[in-house]
């Protein structure tokens, strides 16, 4: 499949690859390359997305607890606070677990992925 | 009849080109949804009245289009500057990249992230919808566009129009038309296209499954977390410093509850105007020789499978979540995680509702929607980074 | 006074020319103008203080003025930045005919077209007032300006600020100053100027003719009317994309019902900050030594001319369409056919009263007085449009 | 009379015709022409503004019928639009007579002005 | 803890400088003081912010910095251009002195100038506080500051950030970041500077001195003040009609009366605008690399001592022209002098009622707070003028 | 005391003047220049703001006054005015007293200035 780009900044790689396309030994050796390279890209672009939000997250259910020490040495001005706290806690363990287990799993990607990036 | 015959012969009429008339009537078609339907109105009408007023035929030796713009030119051995169009000099901020963030500007200080704050373990959905991201770059890079054009395309599974305007800017300006219509109209479209994946991919009784209240965030928790946000998303992937940065400024004005008079501007006037001048030239951008090419359906194509797939990989995780937790997360939730606030997470309220009238999802959808946003943004900043080094 | 008068010769007292006092009594006599009479002040007020302000004698080596833009130039193997003025930067807006599209974006956004709408054939009215600016541009012509000064002073008889300021800026850059000046004092003086002209010639009957009560006009109508008319004068005379795009884009976010905040913006903060930055640095661009000229004499001149024969084409118009017409139009109504909006429907008004105090002419004057607008846009896209080609 | 001018772009032309000027003969050949040119816009300009406003003056008159058509089959929510078709009927009729005259006379001076252009 | 540590340094985290993590502490510090102390908090939170966006350390070959600037290439026959990004877009109007004049606008269309109107002779101590800038300026001099860098060091004591941002725009650019902070800094500082200099030099019995209620103030005398006030500075200092012709233009359109709604954007939607923006922006131009180095240092210790300086030129000026006066001004009133307006003016104000609790000050500080406004606009015009002119 | 300067457009004067400094002899006469300079543009400098600040003084201690005849031709609306010219009478006075004794100190000032100036 063609498509007409017409860009001048890509022209002169796609009449490369045009060309090659027509040598079909080539074919699998060229397109392939940036596919490839992109599916890396793709891995580690989630796995950070993944990690960002993941780190917010632990961040957010550790907050009321810290908080809620600081609060004892400089009190907030509105009560919110202290019925917020309890709840929090109990949420907070069911969090650790959740956490825990999705961290593993990332970990044990992302190092999967950096050695194969290191590979090649 | 004759009369009018012989007029329009000398006019611009019959100057215009089938594929103007194409676009003019797409526009128009944009208009038209907005009104009817009120889907993203704030876009839509902006995007097709450009649309109308970037496909009338112009005359030869005006700078008229988006696309006219100011140069310097060096005659003998001096610098004579060559005026732009109106409508380049407004395109300005399109094409630098300027308008998204200044909308994620208005964006921050209008977001209470109260219901994520509460529930930080629905942020996971926001992340894992971005996969709509990823797998539409590789089908991209399949379709043999180039790395740069397919980061640009696989930002519409975002569900964010400014994330996606600002990414095309960076890597591929001659796709921004393309891309932004596409993620705009499928924005527009969410109510059409998520429903179906959903209930493929849930069961009855997880449709019915019920969350818990949230519980209430403290005003310090609120003013501390876009500043702990910024820094942990940023020092993670630098290159959604800007839109990220704007995203939490906003959102500081807002909580920080001592600059309430510049929240206020930013999400009002400040937004408006940027909006209107974002939608505006976007829409003019899209003259039909430019737009109308086979690319563009590939676009529209790969868009829609993105928004499928960001759809599908909300609701999967939140039922792989499941697995792990007592508290059961409604697996439909799931679907806010694309974003597209706050569309998505009205969707999610509707198709819980047909269920179980009393169940009451929206609140819940709001943590996942806005994490989402933050998702795409970090999607933005990683493939911006990763793709504006490479020069293959 | 020995002590003051020592003093004053050691500062920037004496190297004021003469004609800098002039132009800095020349603005305050607008801005007094504005606050007694109330005549048009949202714009004499801004222009009387930039007049003020762009009239000081500046050290010499100092960047202040208007006219000191910036530039790149070309130092040994590199192009560096030369920073232009504070009052440059602004006044770019003006020099590159961007402000005026956004006023009319505002002016799109307040514009209520349901008396035109219910009653078509007052538009011709509007129409007709354009020959003023035709017979302007021969008068300009005839005195030697050249084809594109013609065109640029032609436009003042369209009584419409903007309109004025976007083709000068195209058209004849160095006479703006002049034509934005006399543009805004004859529209302030529009009470003074018409009323004559229409008493002349109106007999008494004619003037005391009462016209029927408008039909209420329909939302579809309304929403539908922006594109269409766009369509409709873009095609027709594609010179006035910009002005007529904005003006129809600024009434469709007004009329479609779902974009109301934007409307709201588009009339309120950004026309006026628009305004501000105009009205200021049209005014500081009336530097003595540019704006104190034979031809700005000669500009005056014709634009008082101008606008009478636009009162008078818009008065002759409304009797000759009486010959066909059964339920009679006041002629009066015609002189608001220059635009003006609203002072020019406000004379037809008072004028209409001082022969029955029971005639509401103002609604229905403000139909050719919007349609004047219209009018006057298609005809600076046609003046653009063929000056810009000829080169000769 | 000669009014000074001094912007760059035109200074040529005007040295031109301030010498021409000198020479009677040359005087009525020179100055006319861009006169003359500027009739022909100045006719052309006032026509293209009546035709555009005219059309839309039609259009608007023709509206309310077609909207009562679409009304029968996509009805509008509030009632305005009812009580608006019946009276513009009857204007809508006689617009018609008016738009007719004017058109005409439009119709024919478009049509020589077209002729003394190709003429020129 | 692990898994936490080999991801990190994979990150941005690791490549931090200690200077970036600095300026980041630097920036919440600000935000928090902002928060807690309500000091100045519209600026505050937007530099304090800026400052923690602008020392995310980015990757290389990415243009995120306020410093990477847009610009032209010749590439064989063509000009080029290399976009610049975001920020530095945003800090353009930082850079060319854009921003401060259209704050000023903003403050004209708030400031009631009547206190001072009522009592003229009040305005001397906001002449006297500028003694502050002046020997700062020497001071700066001895510490082998070049001239330009002096001029901008010594407007931090003008105590107004708009007119610090606006000087050292033009004179020493590389210092900006140091001056704006500085400047900020110490003018939230102000309740702390002030007081023990107050005290120090003024006894029990002066500072119990009442002062007589102001006279009504005339709409003319308002409506006259701002124009004639422009004519007489700027014809004295031309080099400030630039800030100064702002902030009056702004006084006129809320005095005039006849502009209100032009006033009320300019107070409202734009100035917040425009302190977004610039706030933002400075705060991002503060990175590690141009701002932690010993200039800064100085730069700030002179800061403080301008204010101190200032604020006493302000007192024993007061306390001088007692000597002439029999209704004595109570010295305290000369500390709000240095602008800094309003908390100044509150300062003087709280000092007093330490004294006496009837004791009402404000009224009569807000003369001088608003003189010394117009008195350091006046010192940057001198000195911009006269060292512009410099080129040894 | 020497601070580590970097921009370029001030390294050549700055490294020409610690040349200088290692020379004694120098080093009194090329620092001081500059701060030399500076005291004549710090004093002109502060005596351009008094005298601008005092002329705006004495203009609004003037107005009410020149308004009060105004006002007799051409009445302002509201009645604020009249009640006002009154007691700024006898402020206007004292005023007077003290713009006098500034304004002599400030134009002997001045003229010493100007005279140093002119002599260097
Ligand atoms: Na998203
Ligand atoms: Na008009
Ligand atoms: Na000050």
């Amino acid at each position: 499949m063609i498509i007409p780009f017409d860009t001048d900044t890509d022209s002169i790689i796609h009449h490369a690859q045009r060309l090659n396309s027509l040598m079909p030994s080539h074919f699998m050796l060229i397109i392939p390359q940036d596919l490839d390279h992109g599916i890396s890209i793709a891995i580690s672009g989630m796995l950070i997305v993944v990690f960002a939000l993941l780190f917010i997250s632990l961040f957010i259910a550790g907050l009321p607890r810290v908080l809620a020490i600081v609060a004892k040495v400089w009190p907030e001005v509105d009560t919110h606070h202290g019925k917020a706290s309890s709840p929090s806690d109990s949420l907070a363990s069911e969090d650790d677990a959740i956490f825990a287990a999705i961290g593993f799993v990332l970990h044990t990607e992302f190092q999967k992925q950096l050695q194969s990036e290191s590979n090649s | 009849m004759d009369i009018i015959f012989d007029f329009l012969k000398t006019t611009g009429f019959w100057s215009m080109t089938f594929g103007n008339a194409i676009m003019i009537i797409i526009g128009i078609f944009f208009i038209t949804l907005a009104i009817v339907k009120d889907y993203e109105p704030l876009l839509l009408v902006p995007i097709g009245m450009g649309a109308v007023v970037g496909n009338i035929p112009t005359i030869a030796g005006m700078s008229l289009s988006v696309y006219d713009v100011h140069s310097w030119q060096q005659i003998g051995d001096e610098i004579i500057y060559q005026p732009g169009s109106v409508l380049s000099y407004i395109y300005f901020g399109v094409n630098q990249g300027l308008y998204p963030p200044l909308i994620f500007l208005g964006i921050g200080a209008m977001t209470d992230f109260s219901t994520m704050l509460s529930n930080p373990k629905l942020i996971l959905l926001g992340a894992a919808a971005q996969i709509g991201v990823f797998l539409t770059f590789l089908g991209a890079l399949f379709l043999e566009f180039n790395l740069q054009e397919a980061g640009a395309i696989g930002i519409i599974g975002g569900a964010d129009g400014p994330t996606a305007i600002f990414l095309s800017a960076k890597l591929a300006p001659h796709l921004l038309g393309a891309i932004a219509i596409a993620a705009y109209s499928y924005m527009a479209l969410v109510p059409v296209i998520q429903p179906p994946i959903m209930r493929l991919l849930t069961t009855r009784e997880e449709r019915l499954i019920r969350m818990k209240a949230p519980r209430n965030v403290s005003k310090r928790e609120k003013m501390i977390f876009p500043i702990a946000a910024f820094l942990i998303t940023t020092l993670i992937a630098p290159g959604a410093v800007v839109l990220l940065g704007m995203l939490f400024f906003g959102n500081l004005l807002k909580e920080s509850l001592v600059t309430e008079r510049l929240a206020n501007t930013a999400r009002n006037a400040m937004i408006d105007i940027v909006t209107i001048l974002l939608g505006f030239s976007v829409g003019a951008s899209t003259q039909a020789d430019t737009f109308l090419r086979p690319e563009s359906l590939l676009i529209f194509g790969l868009g829609a499978l993105s928004f499928a797939i960001a759809t599908a990989g909300g609701v999967l995780f939140a039922k792989f979540m499941n697995l792990f937790l007592t508290d059961k997360i409604n697996p439909l939730v799931g679907a806010a995680g694309v974003s597209a606030v706050p569309d998505s997470a009205r969707v999610v309220q509707m198709v819980g509702q047909q269920e179980d009238p009393h169940n009451f999802l929206l609140m819940h959808a709001m943590a996942p929607n806005v994490a989402g946003v933050i998702g795409s943004a970090i999607a933005a900043g990683v493939l911006w980074a990763v793709l504006v080094k490479e020069s293959f």
